[in-house]
């Protein structure tokens, strides 16, 4: 029931938050806080890798949808990495899986930025 | 489970307890046989129906009540005085003017849920009534 | 949690929802920042108390009740309705003549929790009440 | 929520019940029919691998002190298979780790039987 978060630099333009656990009202504004602060330090493509995340509700997304909107204003975009079916299905449902790029691997996700 | 089968679970309105709920419901689910791809579905949307009744009830009162009731191949979740009833028209999808809370929110239960109503409840608030199915396969 | 934070569950007395009330406290301990073995502990003590309610309790009425309390770095469990008046003494260790019920189930519930004790409830049976402090490392 | 058994020879005179799941007054029941079954059909020397056994209650116990009170009456033995700690922790409260043998593998279980 908690949220474990760390963030590295993929490279100069990129950098990655891995997000381990559950992402729900209680949680979520922990990720707020981590995609806002890298953004306000200047990074505009960000990738977001839910890998280990077993659960996320509508704040979560709001939050992702939240960080999208602000970076695409600097020509930026927010990449996930998640291939759990259960998360998956919750992108397609909210039609989400239009507006994120959502990829199996890192490495396929940091293609798509090339 | 049967009528007397009916299980309850209160909660503070507050965000650090929704996961309780969760986890609450997804055992009763579990009881109940459900796939776990539907335990899933459950578990979401409880959770955003606490998260929906943390948003919109704060003037009603510091508890969730959560009301589980299973029987005729479907479980049955009420969740009492989730909004304030002035909130019907905007829930029932006739947005009115004036930003919308957790649309996001309302549109997963619908999604995950096979019923979904609202109705009057006993604290002058309204409750939030959603049914799930249980697929055979 | 403080004193407005209590979490009430009602179940069936029946033998398939003691893991409902299980996963329930489990989440309830976890939220509280338990250590992984104290959850597991609390989980356990919770489940013989429901398993005890149901050898018990069959004339006290169709569910059990449980109240949980945090606070004081401590989480405070209420079994309402446990066991009827009749049991404080064999409850209390003197044992009597007859056989014990569910001896291990009560001895696990004192090993694992640090308060255990009955009291007269407002049903006119007895009510389980036991605690588990936080241990801080 | 559930409990898996499945039963198999280990030899002659032994046989394996291995259960995965969770043994509680819901489930112990099954158990406990398990057990008996292989009783009555002549089996003395059992042992239960719990090592998929994530949580077992005082009515499992009570299954197993149960099976090994009437192997005994037949100089029978109950061995378990158990490496969970929590598990562990149950049967050292109890005292029951000084009636039962408990192995880390069914290999041990079957040398102590020799
Ligand atoms: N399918 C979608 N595509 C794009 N944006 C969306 C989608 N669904 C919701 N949003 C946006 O995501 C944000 C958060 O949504 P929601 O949780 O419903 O709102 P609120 O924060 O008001 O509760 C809002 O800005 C909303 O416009
Ligand atoms: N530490 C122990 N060592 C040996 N036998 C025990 C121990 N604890 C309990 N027993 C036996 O296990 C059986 C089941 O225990 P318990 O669950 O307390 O009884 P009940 O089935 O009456 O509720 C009883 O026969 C009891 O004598």
């Amino acid at each position: 029931m908690e949220i474990k978060i760390s963030i590295r630099k993929a490279n100069d333009a990129t950098s990655v938050i891995e997000l381990v656990g559950e992402i729900d009202v209680y949680t979520s504004p922990k990720v707020k806080d981590a995609v806002s602060g890298l953004i306000d330090s200047g990074i505009y493509n960000i990738i977001i890798d839910l890998a280990q995340v077993k659960y996320i509700d509508s704040t979560g997304l709001g939050v992702l949808i939240g960080g999208l909107k602000r970076v695409r204003e600097h020509g930026g975009s927010v990449h996930l990495i998640c291939n759990n079916p259960q998360i998956r299905k919750i992108f397609d449902i909210t039609g989400l899986v239009k507006i994120f790029g959502i990829f199996d691997t890192e490495e396929a996700a940091l293609r798509a930025l090339k | 489970m049967t009528g007397s089968d009916s299980i309850e679970l209160a909660i503070p309105r507050r965000a650090e307890y929704v996961a309780v709920a969760r986890l609450s419901v997804a055992a009763i689910a579990g009881r109940l046989r459900f796939s776990i791809e539907d335990v899933e579905d459950v578990k979401l949307a409880v959770a955003e129906a606490c998260t929906g009744a943390i948003a919109r009830g704060s003037q009603l009162g510091g508890r969730i009540e959560l009301l589980f009731e299973g029987g005729d191949e479907a479980l049955h979740v009420r969740v009492v005085a989730f909004a304030p009833l002035s909130d019907l028209q905007e829930l029932r999808g006739d947005h009115g003017q004036g930003p919308r809370i957790g649309a996001l929110g309302s549109y997963l239960i619908r999604a995950l849920m096979d019923e979904v109503r609202y109705e009057k409840g006993s604290h002058g608030a309204l409750d939030l009534i959603m049914s799930k199915r249980q697929q055979f396969v």
